[in-house]
Formats: structure tokens, C-alpha cells, sequence
């Protein structure tokens, strides 16, 4: 252990900022969903790194070993980012639908062309 | 030992991440977007969560990047050039430093959950229910996979709607993308009719 | 010896990681992120051994079967820019 | 040159192809099923399954595979498998025990009862996992460039 | 036995570390898919059977076995793909003008040798 114990955080602080970067800076639809996607992922990686335990394993206990005394790493963020990863995709999906009818209907993705279209037809 | 290895994956995805921000070819990023998840799936068999990396390879390697195709393929393959702004950098900066002094507070990666009060090296998530949940699985279900157990059964009611939200998303998406269908079936309909 | 195997593999995807950012084409990059794919693939198998835990190699297969997918749709899209038809115009 | 060329490009893939898309069926079959033993369930093994399709529907193209499941299929099962979940707690309701407590299910051995309920909503997740996934894929592949 | 294990494991790390180098080093993208199939096919190998001697149960032997069935059907079959479709989208044999003329001389007889390898529907990059 020769990092700080909280070098995990960190990293997925970092990480999540250039996710955020992403989301806010950019003004291409598609881009702004990549960064969305990198941001959830940095966001279960928090839960799940929470979950780790020195020297734990996964919680799948092994056969024979009911009674045993096995240290086994939180399941709890696990379940619950399992359903998050999915419902991710989910909504990641419907962001993209929406992104495919935007273009459609004012012929490009980037935010401030979109933003000119409307300002010319109001 | 897996410590530097998860460090190391780490920089592997932290590198990924600068490399999709800065691309402006749409198509490489989504690609990379792809290996971003794949990195991250192996960084969560390292972190003991076998089920939410397996959920993440098929997930975020696989239909995300099809997705991500078929978007592009719907729309721009390039990103505009745009300049530099300081604005969402500062803000960036900002909610960093902010969430990395919340961090300070938080166990060390890895503490195990032992002793009674929230202290240094003492990880407050291992305390409620977790520990409930290992044991019920193993006395009560008698199944190996505690996930399962509770993905399923303790927690019954989120996965019902988790699976609700994927209900609404898939029928949203259809809504949005699947043109005309009222039409298409008259059309269908209406065509054997045609030649009487 | 576990760890020598793990040290080639991670070698390999650092390499990979810069071949797939710096690759000229986009077939150069395919290739890469392709061969980062399958390194994944080794290193979960490696990892499980290290940790003594291999019994979770379904998960490898996952990644290899993911990694055949994915490289497969953006190698139909590179060439055809579209993911559904198949118009007789020969499938990549 | 150019047509002969094209034909081997679709003989090498389709080969390939015909011969992993039925042992990826399977192998999401046993994720779905295995989920209890090992790692995966339902979320996983609908993922799997929906990619198998979704690979068939890459190199066969996407006419080929709407033949294989229709979309009305589809949309069937996206509802079926959210009904299938919910049914099993009115079903342990209807048996006398609340909602989604699987205990009910086997009146010998709770936990049986408790293994049939993961079962059964793991297969119902599964479903519509599945169903979702490709109608989603159906929709973005099938849709034509604006 | 386990040296043995030992052996294919480092032997199949290094032949990983040299594709690894020479997807960085080849000129060319039709020869960096050579050294990428060495990897897939040659490291992935070695390495899984390494791993497959130091198997403590016959399943997980059996899993190791079909991850690398699976590994040597797909990575071939994309590879080939792959190759095909960056030969039809015309992509230059030879990138450096100074490679290229070394080749050239150095090879004045094979010098059309990449050229007929895609025809060839069965010559799997490896």
C-alpha cells in the first residue's frame, strides 16, 4: 500500500470530471451521450469500489463452503449497479433516439447550429 | 498483488477517457467508447464484482457500440472544430476539488467493515444489511450467488422496476424511431386489397 | 508465474491502447482496439487464477464472444456506414 | 474480380457465424439459468441473447433476421416479460403471502418456493431484456439515413 | 507439470509483448495484422494452455477449452474480415515512401506478393 487508501475516489473523480467535461463543453449530441456513458460508468465505480473488501472475493460463495468463514466483498453495491448498468443502456438508447431525431429534424447534432435554426425560425 | 494491476487499468481508463474527449473523429471515439467499457468490466472482476462485470462486458462493449454505430450511421460521422472554452473547464475544476474534499472522509479503499463505530479503516457500507444478506443467502436460499438472491428476492421490488424503466425505455425508443408504424399496417393491409 | 503472465498481457494492452489511439486508418484502429479486446479476454482468465478464484470464466468467453460483436458491427460499419442492410453488396 | 471476391467475403463470415450463433443461444440459455450457481441472470443472459440475434442480424442482414423474430414478436415480449414478473406476485399474493414473497410458492420447503420465484423472475427479466435490446437495435438498424 | 505451465505462460506473455510491438513498429497495416494474429492466435494459446495445466477442476479446464476454440475460430474469422474490407476500401500496402522503396529493392521478385493474399479466400492473417 504504497498509494493513499483513497486513491480509488480519486481516480474515479477524475474520471468523472473528463465524463462531465464531456457533457458540458462539447456541443455535439453523440459526444455529450459518450460523455454521459463514461460518467456512469465512473459512477458505479465508485459503488463498486466502495464494495471491495482487502482481501475478500466475490460473493459467489463456493461449493461446500456454507459454514466456512470466507470474507466476501460487499454484494450490495453490486445488485444495485447490475440494474443501473442496464437501465443505463436503456436510457443511453433513448438519448441516442432522441439525438437521431433531432437531427432529422434540424439537419445536424452540434448544439449551437441547432440553437441558430431555432433563434432564425422564431 | 492486484493492487498495482487496478491501478494500472485505472490509468488505462483514465487515458481512454482524455483520448474520447479530445477525438473529434466520432466514429474512433465510439470505438474507444467500446474499449472504455471493456477496461472497466475487467477493473470490476478485479473489484469482486464478477456479475456487474459480466452486466458491463455484454452491455457496455456490445450494444452501446452498436448503438453508438447506428447513431452515427442516422447522423454526422465528425465533430464540428469548436474553441476552447474556460467556463466548463473552471466549473470542472470546481466540482472536483469539491467532491475530492468529500472523499477525505471516506474509508480507504478496501477496509473491511470490522468494529462497531464509523472510524478510520472501518467501511460503514459493510455494516447494515450486507452481512444479512450474505447469511440468509447461504442458510435460508441455499444458493451460491448472493447477488442473484437478492437481485431477485430482497430486493424484488427495485429489479421490478428496473425492469419497468427498461419496459418504458425500449417502447420510448420504438416511439421515437419506428416511423409510421399505423400507416405500414394499413399499407400492409390495404395491399392484398389493392388488386380486388 | 501467474504474474509474469499478467505483466505480457498488460504490456500488450498499453500497446494496443497506443496503437488504437494513434492508428493512421481506421481499419489501424479497428485492429487495435480488436487486439485489446482479446488481451481482456487473458487477463480476466489470468486474473481469476491470481486471485485463486478461476472458477468465473464464463466471464473470459463473455468478453471474447462481445469483442467478436462489436468488432464485426464497426467493421460493417466502416465499410457499408449503415448497420442493417444486407443489399447484395457483399458483407465486408 | 469483383464478384467472386465478394462471394468468398460471405462465406468465411456466415460460416463463422452459423456455426457461434447457436452456441451463443446456448451459452446465454446458461447464464440464464446457471445465474443461481454462478455469475449472471437475467440481465445478463438477455443481454447475450439479444447480441446472438444481434450478430445474425449484422452479417445476414436485418430483413433476414425480422423473418427469424418478427417485430411483432418482439413488442409481445417486451410487455410478457414485465407481466411474467409481476404475475409471480400476484401468484404468491393469490397463495397467501405478500407480494413477491416466494416462500409461498412450494407449501413443502420454502426454499424451494424461493428458488421457483428467482426462476421465474429471473426469466421474466430475461425476456424482456431480450426483447428490449433487439427492438432497440431493430430500430436504430432499420431506420434509414435521414 | 507446472513448469511446463510456467513455460507456455511466459512463452505465451512474450509472443503478446512482440505482436504487441510489432503493431507499432510494422509499416504497413497489412503486416500489423500479422502481428496482431500473433497475438490472438499464438499468445492467447500458449497462455490459455498454460493456464489450462494449472486447472484445479475438469470444468474449468473445459471452460479454458472452449474460450480458446472460440478465441481461435473469431480472431482469425475478424481478422480476415478485416483485412478484406480494408483491401477493398483501398488502403495503401505501403505507407512510408522509404520502406516502400527499401522493400522494393530488397524484394524486386515478391513485390506483388500482399496484393493476391485477399483474393485468397482462405489465407487467414495469423
Amino acid at each position: 500500500m504504497d498509494l493513499p487508501g483513497l486513491w480509488n475516489y480519486w481516480a474515479v473523480i477524475v474520471l468523472m470530471m473528463i465524463g462531465l467535461y464531456i457533457v458540458i463543453a462539447r456541443d455535439n449530441l453523440v459526444k455529450k451521450m459518450m460523455g454521459l456513458t463514461i460518467f456512469q460508468v465512473s459512477a458505479i465505480m465508485l459503488y463498486v469500489s466502495m464494495g471491495k473488501v482487502e482481501g475478500g472475493t466475490a460473493p459467489i460463495i463456493p461449493e461446500g463452503a456454507h459454514d466456512s468463514e470466507i470474507v466476501y466483498s460487499n454484494p450490495l453495491p453490486h445488485v444495485l449497479m447490475l440494474t443501473a448498468i442496464v437501465v443505463g443502456i436503456a436510457t443511453t438508447a433513448l438519448g441516442l433516439a432522441i439525438v437521431v431525431r433531432i437531427y432529422k429534424a434540424y439537419g445536424t447534432v452540434e448544439e449551437d447550429e441547432i440553437g441558430a435554426v431555432d433563434r432564425r425560425e422564431a | 498483488m492486484p493492487f498495482p494491476i487496478e491501478a494500472l487499468l485505472f490509468l488505462f481508463l483514465l487515458a481512454t477517457a482524455v483520448v474520447i474527449a479530445r477525438l473529434r473523429d466520432l466514429f474512433a471515439a465510439a470505438m474507444l467508447t467500446g474499449m472504455f467499457s471493456l477496461l472497466s468490466a475487467g477493473l470490476f472482476t478485479l473489484m469482486d464484482a464478477v456479475d456487474v462485470a459480466f452486466t458491463e462486458a455484454a452491455v457496455g462493449a456490445g450494444i452501446a457500440t452498436v448503438l453508438m454505430l447506428g447513431t452515427l450511421a442516422l447522423t454526422e460521422k465528425r465533430e464540428n472544430q469548436q474553441p476552447t472554452r474556460t467556463l466548463p473547464f473552471v466549473v470542472v475544476l470546481l466540482t472536483g476539488a469539491a467532491l475530492i474534499y468529500g472523499t477525505l472522509d471516506m474509508p480507504p479503499y478496501g477496509s473491511p467493515g470490522t468494529g462497531p463505530e464509523p472510524a478510520a479503516g472501518n467501511a460503514v457500507i459493510h455494516h447494515h444489511v450486507a452481512p444479512d444478506y450474505i447469511k440468509g443467502t447461504k442458510e435460508e436460499f441455499k444458493l451460491p450467488n448472493v447477488v442473484t438472491a437478492v437481485l431477485a428476492s430482497y430486493r424484488g421490488y427495485d429489479t421490478l422496476g428496473e425492469t419497468a424503466v427498461i419496459f418504458t425505455a425500449a417502447i420510448g425508443v420504438l416511439l421515437l424511431l419506428v416511423p409510421g408504424r399505423k400507416r405500414k399496417s394499413e399499407d400492409e393491409s390495404a395491399a392484398p386489397e389493392d388488386p380486388r | 508465474m501467474f504474474i509474469a503472465a499478467m505483466v505480457g498481457v498488460l504490456v500488450t494492452m498499453l500497446l494496443a491502447l497506443v496503437a488504437a489511439v494513434r492508428g493512421p486508418t481506421v481499419y489501424d484502429r479497428i485492429l487495435a482496439v480488436n487486439m485489446f479486446g482479446t488481451k481482456t479476454v487473458l487477463l480476466i482468465a489470468v486474473a481469476g487464477f491470481l486471485a485463486g478464484r478461476p472458477e468465473f470464466l464464463d466471464l473470459a468467453l463473455v468478453y471474447a464472444l462481445v469483442n467478436f460483436i462489436g468488432t464485426i458491427a464497426v467493421l460493417k460499419f466502416a465499410r457499408f456506414g449503415s448497420l442493417g442492410r444486407d443489399d447484395h453488396r457483399g458483407l465486408l | 474480380m469483383k464478384t467472386p471476391m465478394r462471394m468468398r467475403e460471405k462465406i468465411v463470415l456466415r460460416v463463422v457465424a452459423q456455426a457461434c450463433i447457436p452456441f451463443i443461444l446456448l451459452f446465454a440459455l446458461y447464464v440464464q439459468f446457471h445465474g443461481d450457481f454462478g455469475p449472471g441472470g437475467g440481465f445478463q443472459a438477455g443481454v447475450i441473447c439479444a447480441a446472438g440475434f444481434i450478430l445474425y442480424g449484422l452479417i445476414f442482414g436485418l430483413d433476414k433476421l425480422k423473418k427469424v423474430v418478427s417485430f411483432r414478436t418482439i413488442e409481445i415480449l417486451v410487455a410478457a416479460g414485465l407481466l411474467l414478473y409481476g404475475a409471480v406476485g400476484l401468484l404468491t399474493i393469490g397463495m397467501g403471502g405478500n407480494y413477491l414473497d416466494y416462500k409461498v410458492l412450494d407449501h413443502h420447503d420454502p426454499t424451494h418456493g424461493l428458488h421457483y420465484g428467482i426462476l421465474f423472475v429471473e426469466l421474466g427479466v430475461g425476456i424482456t431484456v431480450t426483447a428490449a435490446m433487439l427492438a432497440i437495435f431493430y430500430a436504430f438498424a432499420g431506420r434509414e439515413r435521414a | 507439470m507446472e513448469s511446463a505451465s510456467w513455460i507456455f505462460l511466459v512463452a505465451g506473455a512474450g509472443f503478446c509483448v512482440i505482436g504487441g510491438i510489432g503493431l507499432l513498429r510494422m509499416p504497413d497495416f497489412y503486416a500489423r495484422t500479422h502481428a496482431a494474429g500473433v497475438t490472438d492466435t499464438m499468445g492467447a494459446g500458449l497462455v490459455l494452455l498454460g493456464l489450462m495445466l494449472q486447472a484445479p477442476t475438469a470444468l474449468i479446464g473445459v471452460k479454458l477449452v472452449i474460450i480458446l476454440g472460440f478465441l481461435w475460430l473469431v480472431g482469425p474469422t475478424a481478422g480476415h474480415a478485416l483485412f478484406k474490407a480494408a483491401y477493398a476500401d483501398g488502403v495503401e500496402v505501403h505507407e512510408g515512401p522509404d520502406i516502400a522503396s527499401q522493400v522494393a529493392a530488397a524484394m524486386a521478385d515478391v513485390e506483388d506478393e500482399p496484393s493476391p493474399e485477399p483474393e485468397d479466400g482462405d489465407a487467414v492473417p495469423d
